[in-house]
C-alpha cells in the first residue's frame, strides 16, 4: 500500500489528466486530437509497468536469463498503439474536411457557422 | 362456418372492407357497395354465433402470446354477443343513412370516412369479442385511434381542436388509469382472463377493491362518467353519421359495454356486493345523470343536448351495473341495446333535420314536423325511449333497473331514476311540441324531408325501437343468460 | 520529463510546436518502455510517436492551418473533469499489488505459461511475438482490420474534393 | 587486456557523455538558431562517436559491434543531411542569422 | 534540382538499406522485437521518404493507388486466408497447428504468414494515408 | 559505467528539452527534436549493455531512420509548406 | 547490371551482418530479400552512380580517418568556445566556389563540412556552397580548404 | 464439421468480406458481397439462437488455445440474442441501402461504405460473441471506426463535425474501458471474462475492482448515450446518411448495452456492481432524467431526424431502468427493449430515409401533408410510432409491461407511474408528426410521390415486425427472459 511502489500509475495518471484536459478545454480540433492521443498513450503505462519485474528481462527467451517480465500487457499494448493510432488518422481526415467545410478548425466557430447556416436556410 | 372462423371473420371482415373501399375510392358506387355488402356479411357472421352462444357455447379462439400468461384471444359469451349484434346491426342501417347524407351534403374525404367507419367496427368486434383485459384493451384502444380522422372530418382548426380533446380525454384516461388498473389487476391475480363470477379472488382487501374500480370506471373514459365526459361534446363537430356511431353503434357502448364486463366479469356482482368501499359508484352515476340532463335541458344546439342526453343515458347503465342487483344488471345490459336504438333514431333525425333544413339549433325547430312528418315521428319515438315510456325499448331497460332498485333497497338510485326521467322528459318533450304544434317562423324556406335513404334509415331504426319493447327475446335471454353464467 | 512536455503542450499555441512536442513525448515513451522491458512496444510507439503521427499531424496541419486560436472555454469545468477520473484512477490503483511483486496476480496467472511453454509450443523465442501472432493471433486479426478500417476510413474521407451541402 | 580495454572504453563512454552534455549546454548558451545548430553537432559527432567507440570496445569483434558501426554510420550520413536541410529551411523561411556587426555573406 | 542536392544522394543511399532493415524486421520478428507492424512502418516511410524527396507522383508511379489499395486488402485477405485455411485443414480458425505435418512447424508457417499480411496491409494503409493527406491541394476552392 | 553515460544522456536530454521549452522558433524546435531522436538512439543502445539485452540495437536503428525522415518531413513542410512536391520541377525525373 | 548485382551483395552482407542467426530458412529470406530491394530500387532509379558509389571504394580508406581527425578538432575548438564564459563566436556567413565536379562529390563535401561542429553548409550547388560559421576563422578554413581538395581527390576514387 | 465453427463464421465472412469488396471496387458487386455477409450472419445467428443450450453455451477456441490463454468465444443465450438482433437489422439495412444511399452518398463511394458497413456490422457482432475483455476492445474500436467514416461518409457537412464530436467521446469511452479493464487484469491476471469472473468473487469488494467497475461503466455509459453522455448522439444520427442512422441506431448503442450487462452482471456479479457505489440509485437518476429529460427535447425539435434520435437517447433510459431495477422482468424488460427498440428505430430511421429521398428535407415544418404525398411512409411511421410511445400490441409495450412489474416488484409505484408518464411524453411527439402529416394542409401542389418499393419494403417488414411483435411475443420475450438469465447466471 506504500505510495513509493506506486509511483509508476501517479505519472500515469497525471498523464493522464493532462491529456484529458487538453482534450476538453481545448476548442482545436487538432489540439483535442493530441490530447487525445496523450490521453490514450498513459494507459501504455498503466498496463505495461505492471508487468516489469526487477531483474527480469524483456520476454525474449535466451540461455542465460531466468525471469522475463510478463509479455501479455506489451501484446495488448502493441494493439492499443495501433488503434491509437487508426483513430488519429480518422480523426485527421475529419478535420481536414471538416476545415474545407467550414474554413476553420475551432470548434465555437464550427458551431456558430451551423446555427448561422441554419437560420438562414 | 365454424364458430372460431365466425370469429375470425367478425374481426377480418371489416378490415378486408377497409382495404375494399380504399381499392374502390374512385368509384364512389362501388365502395358504397363495398360498405354495405361488408356491413351485412358482418352481421351474418355475428347472426351465426346468437343461436351458440344461445345454446350455451362460449365459442373461444387464441391467437398469439401477449405476454406470458396473457394471449392474445377471443371467447364470445352473452354480453360481448349482445354488443356485437348491436354495433353490427347498426352498421347497416347507419351506412345506409351515411351514403345519403356523405352524398346530400357533399362531405370531402367520403373515402377515409368509409374506410375508417370500417375499421372501428373491426375494433368494435375486438372489444365486443375479447377473451381478457388486455385483448379488450388494444381493441378499445384501437378504436380510440381509428375514430380520430372520423372525428375530425372536417380538417378545420375547430375539428381538429375538438379531435385533440377527444384523443387526449380517451387516450390519457386509458392510459394513465384503464392500463393501471389492469396492470394491477395482473399483479394482484396473475390474472386478466373475463371469467364468469369474476376473477378476483380474496387478492384485493376492501379498500382496494373501492380503488381498483375507481381505476376502471374512470379509465374508460369512453363511458363518459362524470368528470371524463368533456370529449363527448367536444365530438359533435363530426358529421352526423359519426356521431351516430359514437353514440350509438361503437364508441360509448363501448364504454359501457367494458364497464359492465368488467363488474360482471372481472370484479363479480356476488364477490362485490355489500362491499363499503364499492358504495361511492351509484353516487357518481346518479350525479352524471341529473348534471348531464340539467346541461342537456340548457343547450339550445340540438345535437350538444343529445350529446349530454347521451352522458346522462350511460350513466344509467353504469348505476344500473353498480346497485350490483341481479336485475338491475339484466337492465343495465337491456339498456345497451335500447339507448342505442333510440339514440340512433335522434341522431339520424337531427342530421336529416340538418341535410334538408340546414337548421342547427333546437329553438329553430318550430313547425318543422310539418314539413318533415317522417323524421319528426321518428325523433318522437325516440325521445320516448329515452324518457323510458312504453312503447319503446327504453322503457323495458328502464323498468328492470327499477325492479332491481327496488329489490336491492336503492331507494336513492330509484329517486334518481324517477328525478332524470322527469328531466328527460323536460328537454325531450319541448323538441316534439315546438316541431308539431308551434308556428313556423315567417320566410322560412321551403323544404320537405331529407334524401330518401335517409329517412329509410331512421324509419327502421324508430321501427326497431319501437319492436324491441314488443319483442325483447334476444336481448333479455342474453342477459339473463350472462347472469347465468 | 514527459509531464514537463505534455505541460508545454498544453501551452503550447503554435501547433507545429504542440507537433515536434509530441514526437518527442513519444521517443521519451519509447525509452521508457524498454526500460520497462517492453521492447516491441517500444519499437512499436516509436514508429508510430515518431515516424506515423508526426506525418499525419503534418499533414493536417498543412491542409488546415498551424495555430491555434485563444482558448475560448472556461478552463475550469474540464479540469475537474480530468481531475476527476485521475482521482478514480489513483482510488483505483492504491490497492493494487506493488510494483515488480512476483506474487501479483498477473505473474502467477496465465502469463507464465506463455513464458514457459511458448518456445516449445510455437518455436519462437520472442514470446511477445508468439503471443501476439499465436496466441492471441485473433486480436492482432483484429488490430490489422482495425488499420484496414482506418486506411479505407480515410480514403472514403478524403478520396476527393466535394462540395459539402449544410 | 581486458582491463585495458575497460578502461578505455570508460574514457571513450564518459567522455562522449560529458561532450553530449556540452553540446546541450551550448544549445542553451549560443544566442541564435544558427549558432546553437554547431553546438548540436558536437553531440553528433563527438558526443555520440564517442559513445558508440565505448559501446563497441564492450561489444569486442562481434555482430554487436556491427549494429553499433551501422548505428554510427546512419548518424554519420543523416544527421548532418537532416541538419543541412534545417538550416536551409530556417533561412528560406526568413530566419536571420546572427552574424557579426558589419560582416555579410563574404564572397570568394 | 540544385536545392535538393544533399537530400537526393542521401536518399539514393539509404533507401533500400531501409527497404531491407523493414525486411529484416519483419524475418527477425520471431526472434527479436519487431514483427509485421513496425515492418509494415518502415517500408512505408522509405516509400513516404522517396515520395519526400522525389515528389509524389514519382512515389504514385513507383507503387500506384490501385495497387495499394490491393494491398491494404489483400494483407487483411492473406491473414483471414490463413485462419481459414486452418479451418478447412481440420482446426478451428486461426489454428496453426494443422498447416504443416508438425505442429510446431505449423505454428511457424502460421505465424510468418499472418506477420506477412500485417506487413502487407499496415505499409499499404501508410502510404495510402501519405498519399492522400499530400495528394490534397490547399486551397479549398480548387481541385 | 553504462550508468554514468546513461545519466550523462539523460542531462543531455534535460538540457535539449530546456531549449525546446525556450524555443523561440519552430526550427530550434525541430533541432530539439533531431537531437532528441539522437540522445534517444544512444540512450537504448547504452539501455542495451545495461540491460545485457543488446537486441535492442535494431530498436536504436529504427530510430535512427526514422528521426532522419520525420525531420525531412517538417523541413519539406516548411521549405515548401507542401509534403508531396518534389522540389524544384523534378516532377519530371 | 553490375550495379544492381553489386548492390544486391552488399544488402545480403547487410542482412548477414544484422542477423546473426544463419539458418538455411533466415540465409533464404535474406537472399530474397535482397533481390526484392534491388527490383523495387531499380523501378526507384536509385540504381545509379549517385546512389550506390561503389567505385569510390579506395577513396574512403584515405578519406575518412582523415576526416575523423577534422571533426574531433573543431568538435575541441567548438567545445572550448562553449565552455568559455565569454563565449567568444563570431558568426559568419561564406560564399565560396568548391572544386567537385560530380554531385556524389558536392555531396560529400557539404556533408563534411556540416558534420565538422563549427560549419554548416546551407546552400549546395554545383559552382556554390553558403556556409554558416561559428567563428570567422572557421569560416575562412572552410572557404579554402584542405577538404576541399581532399574530396576532389577522394571523388576520383585515388 | 461446419456446425461448430458458426460462432466463428459468423463473424469473419462480414470481416473478410471488406476486404473483397475493396478489391473489387465496384458498387454492385460490393453491394451483394455486404448483402450475401449479411444474410449469412443472419442465418448463423438463427441458427446458433435456435440450438445454444439451456443454460449453457458453445465455446470456441480461436487458434485452437485454450480459453484464459488464447482468445475464446461463448455465445450463450444472451449473446445469441444480441447476435440476431444485430444480423436481422444488417440484412433488412442492407436490402434498403441499395437505394438510399444512391440519392446520399457520391456513386463512386458506394464500395467503400458497403466496405465500412460490413466491418461495423463485424465489429458489432464480435463484440457480443467474444468471451475476452480485450479481444471486445478490438472489436469495439473495429466498429467505432467504421461507424464514424459511416456517419461522415454523405454530403452533409454538419455529420463531419458530428463524427468527430463522435469519435472523441467514442474514444475517450473505449480508453476508459481499457482502463478498467486494465485494472481488473492487475487484479485477477486474466482477460478471459469468465476466467476473471470466477477471479473476483475471489478478490472481492476491493478498491481496484470498484474503480475498474466505475471506468467501465462510464465508459460504456458514453458509448451508449446514457444522459448525460449522450450530446454526441443526437447530431450523428440526425446528420448521418438516413441508411447509417437507422443501422447504428438499431445496432450499435443496443451492443453496447449488451456489454454493459455483460460485465455488471455476468463479470462483476449484480451483487458487487449494483450494490456497490450505490450505482442503483445513480443509473435510476440518470436513466429518468434521461427519459424526461429526453423526450421533453425531442418534443420541440424541428427536424424529424434529430427528433428521433433524442428520442433514442430517451429510449436508453428505459433500458437502463430495467438493468438498475435488477430483478427478473427488469434485465428481460432491458434485454427485449434492445430488441424492441431496436426494430423501431430502424423502422423509423428507414422511413425517414424515403421522406429524404422523396422530400430532400427532415424539417418537421416541411412534413405538412405527407400523407397525401407518401401515405405508406406516412402511416408506417405512425405504427411504429405507436412502438415508439409503447402502446399495447406494439413491440414497445411489452417493454413497458416489464418495466412495470419490475418497478412494482421492488415496490417503487413512483417508477412506475414515471414510465407511463413519459410514455405520454413520447406520444406527444409521436402525436405531433401526426397532426403534421395528417392535418395541416401541405403548401403547395400535392403530388403524389411515394418512396420507392425497394425502400419501403424493408421498412414495412420493420413496421410489421414492430406489431408482430407486439401481439405475438413467444420468441422475442422467451429469448429475452433467457437471455437476461444467462447474463445473471454468468459463465457458470
Ligand atoms: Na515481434
Ligand atoms: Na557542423
Amino acid at each position: 500500500m506504500s505510495f513509493a511502489s506506486h509511483y509508476s500509475y501517479w505519472a500515469t495518471i497525471v498523464l493522464m489528466v493532462l491529456g484529458l484536459y487538453i482534450l476538453i478545454a481545448r476548442g482545436n480540433l487538432i489540439k483535442k486530437l493530441v490530447g487525445l492521443s496523450i490521453f490514450q498513450t498513459s494507459v501504455y503505462l498503466l498496463y505495461i509497468a505492471p508487468g516489469k519485474l526487477i531483474g527480469g528481462t524483456a520476454p525474449i527467451i535466451a540461455e542465460q536469463f531466468r525471469i522475463y517480465s510478463n509479455p501479455l500487457p506489451h501484446v495488448l499494448i502493441l494493439t492499443a498503439i495501433v488503434v491509437g493510432v487508426a483513430t488519429l488518422a480518422l480523426g485527421l481526415a475529419l478535420v481536414v474536411r471538416i476545415y474545407e467545410a467550414y474554413g476553420s478548425i475551432e470548434e465555437d466557430e464550427i458551431i456558430d457557422r451551423d446555427r448561422k447556416a441554419g437560420q438562414d436556410a | 362456418m365454424s364458430p372460431q372462423a365466425a370469429i375470425l371473420a367478425a374481426l377480418v371482415l371489416p378490415v378486408a372492407g377497409a382495404a375494399g373501399i380504399l381499392l374502390a375510392r374512385r368509384r364512389p358506387n362501388l365502395r358504397e357497395a363495398v360498405t354495405l355488402s361488408c356491413a351485412a356479411a358482418l352481421f351474418g357472421c355475428v347472426l351465426l354465433l346468437l343461436p351458440v352462444v344461445l345454446a350455451g357455447g362460449r365459442p373461444a379462439v387464441t391467437l398469439f402470446q401477449l405476454l406470458p400468461g396473457i394471449n392474445f384471444a377471443f371467447r364470445v359469451e352473452p354480453l360481448g354477443m349482445l354488443f356485437a349484434l348491436v354495433a353490427s346491426g347498426l352498421w347497416i342501417v347507419n351506412s345506409l343513412y351515411s351514403i345519403g347524407y356523405m352524398r346530400a351534403n357533399r362531405e370531402h374525404g367520403q373515402t377515409r370516412f368509409y374506410a375508417c367507419f370500417a375499421l372501428a367496427l373491426a375494433c368494435t368486434m375486438g372489444i365486443a369479442f375479447a377473451s381478457n383485459l388486455l385483448t379488450l384493451f388494444l381493441f378499445y384502444e384501437m378504436l380510440t385511434l381509428v375514430t380520430y380522422p372520423l372525428v375530425t372530418h372536417h380538417q378545420d382548426d375547430e375539428a381538429r381542436r375538438g379531435g385533440r380533446t377527444y384523443m387526449i380525454y380517451l387516450l390519457g384516461s386509458s392510459m394513465a388509469l384503464l392500463l393501471v388498473a389492469i396492470i394491477s389487476t395482473w399483479l394482484g391475480t396473475g390474472n386478466v382472463e373475463f371469467t364468469p363470477g369474476g376473477l378476483l379472488g380474496n387478492e384485493f382487501t376492501n379498500g382496494e377493491i373501492g380503488l381498483l374500480l375507481a381505476l376502471f370506471v374512470f379509465g374508460i373514459g369512453k363511458a363518459a362518467v362524470m368528470p371524463f365526459h368533456r370529449w363527448l361534446p367536444a365530438a359533435m363537430v363530426a358529421p352526423t353519421p359519426v356521431s351516430a356511431l359514437l353514440h350509438a353503434v361503437a364508441v360509448v357502448k363501448a364504454g359501457v359495454f367494458t364497464v359492465l364486463k368488467v363488474i360482471v366479469y372481472v370484479f363479480g356482482v356476488e364477490r362485490i356486493a355489500g362491499l363499503s368501499s364499492v358504495d361511492w359508484l351509484p353516487f357518481v352515476a346518479g350525479f352524471t345523470i341529473i348534471a348531464a340532463s340539467v346541461v342537456a335541458l340548457r343547450s339550445d344546439n340540438l345535437k350538444r343536448r343529445l350529446a349530454y342526453s347521451t352522458i346522462s343515458q350511460l350513466s344509467y347503465v353504469v348505476l344500473a351495473a353498480a346497485i350490483l342487483a341481479p336485475l338491475s344488471v339484466i337492465g343495465a345490459a337491456l339498456h345497451i341495446a335500447a339507448h342505442a336504438a333510440g339514440k340512433i333514431t335522434l341522431f339520424f333525425a337531427a342530421g336529416a333535420i340538418y341535410t334538408a333544413a340546414h337548421k342547427t339549433q333546437v329553438s329553430e325547430l318550430d313547425g318543422i314536423g310539418r314539413r318533415m312528418p317522417l323524421t319528426m315521428t321518428a325523433f318522437a319515438i325516440g325521445a320516448i325511449s329515452m324518457i323510458g315510456l312504453p312503447p319503446a325499448a327504453g322503457f323495458i331497460s328502464k323498468w328492470y333497473m327499477l325492479q332491481g332498485a327496488v329489490s336491492g333497497a336503492h331507494w336513492n338510485a330509484v329517486a334518481v331514476i324517477a328525478l332524470s326521467t322527469l328531466l328527460n322528459a323536460a328537454y325531450f318533450l319541448p323538441i316534439v311540441y315546438r316541431a308539431f304544434f308551434a308556428k313556423s317562423a315567417a320566410g322560412e324556406a321551403v323544404h320537405g324531408e331529407a334524401p330518401p335513404l335517409m329517412v329509410a334509415a331512421l324509419c327502421i331504426t324508430a321501427a326497431a325501437t319501437v319492436l324491441l319493447f314488443f319483442f325483447p327475446d334476444v336481448p333479455l335471454a342474453l342477459a339473463r343468460l350472462m347472469m347465468a353464467d | 520529463m514527459m509531464i514537463v512536455v505534455v505541460l508545454a503542450m498544453v501551452l503550447q499555441r503554435n501547433l507545429f510546436g504542440v507537433v515536434v512536442l509530441s514526437g518527442i513525448y513519444s521517443f521519451l515513451m519509447a525509452t521508457v518502455l524498454v526500460a520497462l522491458d517492453a521492447v516491441d512496444v517500444a519499437m512499436t510507439e516509436a514508429a508510430v510517436g515518431a515516424g506515423i503521427s508526426t506525418v499525419l499531424l503534418l499533414g493536417a496541419i498543412y491542409l488546415t492551418r498551424a495555430s491555434e486560436a485563444k482558448p475560448l472555454r472556461r478552463p475550469l469545468l474540464p479540469l475537474v473533469v480530468a481531475l476527476g477520473v485521475g482521482g478514480a484512477l489513483i482510488h483505483g490503483t492504491l490497492g493494487l499489488p506493488a510494483f515488480s511483486d512476483p506474487a501479483a496476480p498477473i505473474h502467477t496467472h496465465v502469463a507464465p505459461r506463455y513464458i514457459e511453454q511458448a518456445v516449445t509450443e510455437t518455436g519462437v523465442p520472442n514470446v511477445v511475438t508468439a503471443v501476439l501472432a499465436s496466441y492471441r493471433g485473433y486480436d492482432t486479426f483484429g488490430e490489422t482490420i482495425v488499420v484496414f478500417t482506418a486506411g479505407i476510413g480515410v480514403i472514403a474521407l478524403l478520396r476527393r474534393r466535394r462540395k459539402d451541402r449544410d | 587486456m581486458t582491463m585495458l580495454i575497460d578502461v578505455l572504453s570508460w574514457i571513450c563512454l564518459a567522455g562522449g557523455g560529458l561532450f553530449c552534455m556540452v553540446g546541450a549546454a551550448g544549445m542553451l548558451r549560443m544566442p541564435d538558431f544558427y549558432t546553437r545548430m554547431h553546438a548540436a553537432s558536437v553531440i553528433e559527432t563527438l558526443g555520440v562517436g564517442l559513445l558508440l567507440a565505448g559501446l563497441m570496445l564492450q561489444a569486442g569483434l562481434t555482430l554487436v559491434t556491427v549494429k553499433l558501426l551501422v548505428i554510427g554510420l546512419l548518424v554519420m550520413f543523416a544527421s548532418p543531411t537532416a541538419s543541412h536541410a534545417l538550416a536551409r529551411a530556417a533561412m528560406v523561411r526568413g530566419v536571420e542569422p546572427l552574424l557579426e556587426r558589419g560582416e555579410g555573406a563574404s564572397k570568394p | 534540382m540544385r536545392s535538393q542536392l544533399v537530400l537526393r544522394v542521401i536518399a539514393k543511399l539509404l533507401i533500400p538499406f531501409m527497404l531491407l532493415f523493414a525486411l529484416y524486421v519483419q524475418f527477425h520478428g520471431d526472434f527479436g522485437p519487431g514483427g509485421g507492424f513496425q515492418a509494415g512502418v518502415i517500408t512505408a516511410a522509405a516509400v513516404i521518404f522517396y515520395g519526400l524527396i522525389y515528389g509524389l507522383p514519382a512515389a504514385r508511379r513507383l507503387v500506384p493507388d490501385r495497387f495499394v489499395e490491393s494491398m491494404i486488402a489483400g494483407g487483411v485477405l492473406l491473414y483471414g486466408g490463413v485462419g481459414v485455411a486452418g479451418m478447412l485443414l481440420g482446426g478451428n480458425f486461426l489454428d496453426y497447428f494443422v498447416l504443416a505435418a508438425d505442429p510446431v512447424h505449423g505454428q511457424h508457417r502460421g505465424i510468418l504468414l499472418v506477420e506477412l499480411g500485417v506487413l502487407i496491409t499496415v505499409a499499404g494503409v501508410m502510404l495510402k494515408i501519405f498519399y492522400v493527406f499530400a495528394g490534397r491541394g490547399r486551397d479549398p476552392g480548387g481541385a | 559505467m553504462f550508468t554514468v553515460a546513461a545519466i550523462a544522456l539523460l542531462v543531455t536530454l534535460a538540457l535539449a528539452l530546456l531549449r525546446g521549452l525556450l524555443g523561440p522558433t519552430v526550427f530550434d524546435r525541430a533541432q530539439v527534436a533531431n537531437t532528441v531522436g539522437t540522445i534517444a538512439v544512444m540512450l537504448l543502445a547504452v539501455f542495451g549493455f545495461l540491460f545485457g539485452r543488446p537486441e535492442f540495437l535494431d530498436l536504436a536503428i529504427i530510430y535512427g531512420l526514422l528521426n532522419v525522415i520525420g525531420t525531412i518531413a517538417v523541413l519539406k513542410f516548411f521549405r515548401y509548406g507542401d509534403l508531396g512536391e518534389p522540389g524544384d520541377g523534378e516532377a519530371g525525373r | 547490371m553490375l550495379k544492381s548485382a553489386s548492390l544486391a551483395f552488399f544488402l545480403f552482407v547487410f542482412w548477414l551482418l544484422l542477423s546473426g542467426i544463419y539458418e538455411p530458412f533466415l540465409i533464404g529470406a535474406g537472399v530474397f530479400s535482397s533481390v526484392l530491394v534491388v527490383w523495387i530500387a531499380r523501378r526507384m532509379e536509385l540504381v545509379d552512380a549517385e546512389g550506390h558509389p561503389a567505385h569510390l571504394g579506395w577513396g574512403a580508406l584515405t578519406y575518412w580517418p582523415w576526416l575523423i581527425r577534422e571533426i574531433v578538432v573543431s568538435a575541441l575548438a567548438v567545445t572550448r568556445i562553449i565552455l568559455d564564459p565569454k563565449l567568444p563566436i563570431s558568426p559568419t556567413l561564406v560564399r565560396f566556389r568548391p572544386r567537385q565536379k560530380t554531385t556524389v562529390g558536392l555531396v560529400t563535401h557539404a556533408n563534411s563540412i556540416t558534420l565538422t561542429p563549427g560549419t554548416i553548409s546551407m546552400e549546395v550547388a554545383p559552382g556554390e556552397f553558403l556556409v554558416h560559421a561559428l567563428t570567422r576563422e572557421g569560416a575562412q578554413a572552410a572557404a579554402d580548404s584542405e577538404m576541399d581538395r581532399r574530396v576532389e581527390r577522394f571523388e576520383a576514387g585515388r | 464439421m461446419i456446425s461448430e465453427h458458426l460462432p466463428i463464421l459468423q463473424v469473419v465472412l462480414p470481416l473478410l468480406a471488406a476486404p473483397l469488396i475493396v478489391l473489387f471496387r465496384h458498387a454492385t458487386l460490393a453491394w451483394l458481397l455486404a448483402a450475401a455477409a449479411s444474410w449469412c450472419s443472419f442465418v448463423i445467428a438463427v441458427l446458433l439462437f435456435f440450438t445454444v443450450p439451456a443454460g449453457g453455451a458453445f465455446d470456441y477456441a480461436l487458434g485452437s488455445w485454450a480459453a484464459p490463454w488464447g482468445i475464446g468465444y461463448r455465445i450463450d443465450s444472451a449473446s445469441a440474442y444480441v447476435l440476431v438482433l444485430v444480423s436481422l437489422i444488417a440484412s433488412v439495412v442492407v436490402t434498403y441501402a441499395r437505394t438510399s444511399i444512391a440519392a446520399e452518398v457520391d456513386r463512386d463511394s458506394h464500395y467503400l461504405f458497403y466496405a465500412m458497413f460490413v466491418l461495423c456490422l463485424g465489429g458489432l457482432l464480435g463484440i457480443a460473441a467474444t468471451n475476452d475483455a480485450f479481444n471486445l476492445f478490438v472489436f469495439l474500436e473495429i466498429s467505432s471506426l467504421s461507424s464514424y467514416v459511416l456517419i461522415a461518409i454523405g454530403r452533409n457537412r454538419r455529420a463531419l463535425h458530428a463524427a468527430f464530436q463522435y469519435l472523441i467521446m467514442g474514444t475517450i469511452g473505449a480508453t476508459f474501458y481499457v482502463i478498467g479493464v486494465g485494472l481488473l487484469y492487475l487484479m485477477t491476471g486474466t482477460l478471459n471474462m469468465a476466467d476473471m469472473a470466477e477471479r473476483l468473487a475471489q478478490v472481492g469488494e476491493t478498491r481496484p475492482v470498484l474503480s475498474a467497475l466505475a471506468f467501465i461503466t462510464v465508459g460504456l455509459s458514453l458509448k451508449i448515450a446514457l444522459f448525460p453522455l449522450h450530446f454526441w448522439l443526437p447530431n450523428a444520427y440526425a446528420s448521418a446518411p438516413s441508411v447509417v442512422s437507422a443501422f447504428l441506431a438499431g445496432t450499435a448503442t443496443k451492443v453496447s448495452v449488451y456489454v454493459l450487462m455483460r460485465f455488471l452482471f455476468s463479470v462483476f456479479g449484480a451483487r458487487l456492481s449494483l450494490d456497490a457505489l450505490h450505482l442503483f440509485d445513480v443509473l435510476v437518476g440518470l436513466s429518468i432524467a434521461a427519459t424526461v429529460a429526453a423526450s421533453l427535447v425531442a418534443l420541440f425539435q424541428d427536424d424529424l431526424k434529430r427528433m428521433l434520435a433524442y428520442s433514442s437517447v430517451a429510449q436508453v433510459g428505459y433500458i437502463t431502468l430495467g438493468i438498475a431495477l435488477n430483478n427478473a422482468d427488469g434485465l428481460t424488460a432491458a434485454v427485449i427493449h434492445l430488441f424492441n427498440h431496436g426494430i423501431t428505430k430502424v423502422a423509423l430511421f428507414m422511413l425517414v430515409g424515403g421522406i429524404v429521398l422523396r422530400m430532400g428535407t427532415t424539417r418537421f415544418s416541411d412534413m405538412a401533408g405527407l400523407a397525401r404525398r407518401m401515405p405508406f411512409t406516412a402511416f408506417g411511421f405512425v405504427v411504429a410510432g405507436l412502438s415508439l410511445i409503447g402502446v399495447p400490441a406494439s413491440a414497445g409495450f411489452v417493454t413497458k409491461w416489464y418495466l412495470v412489474m419490475a418497478a412494482l416488484e421492488r415496490a417503487h409505484w413512483w417508477l412506475a407511474a414515471l414510465v407511463v408518464a413519459t410514455s405520454l411524453i413520447s406520444a406527444l411527439y409521436v402525436w405531433r408528426f401526426v397532426e403534421m402529416a395528417y392535418l395541416r394542409e401541405p403548401a403547395g401542389e400535392v403530388r403524389r410521390a411515394e418512396a420507392p418499393l425497394s425502400l419501403l419494403i424493408p421498412a414495412w417488414i420493420m413496421v410489421l415486425a414492430c406489431t408482430y411483435f407486439g401481439l405475438e411475443t413467444s420468441y422475442s420475450l422467451t429469448g429475452a427472459q433467457e437471455a437476461a438469465a444467462a447474463l445473471v447466471r454468468g459463465f457458470r
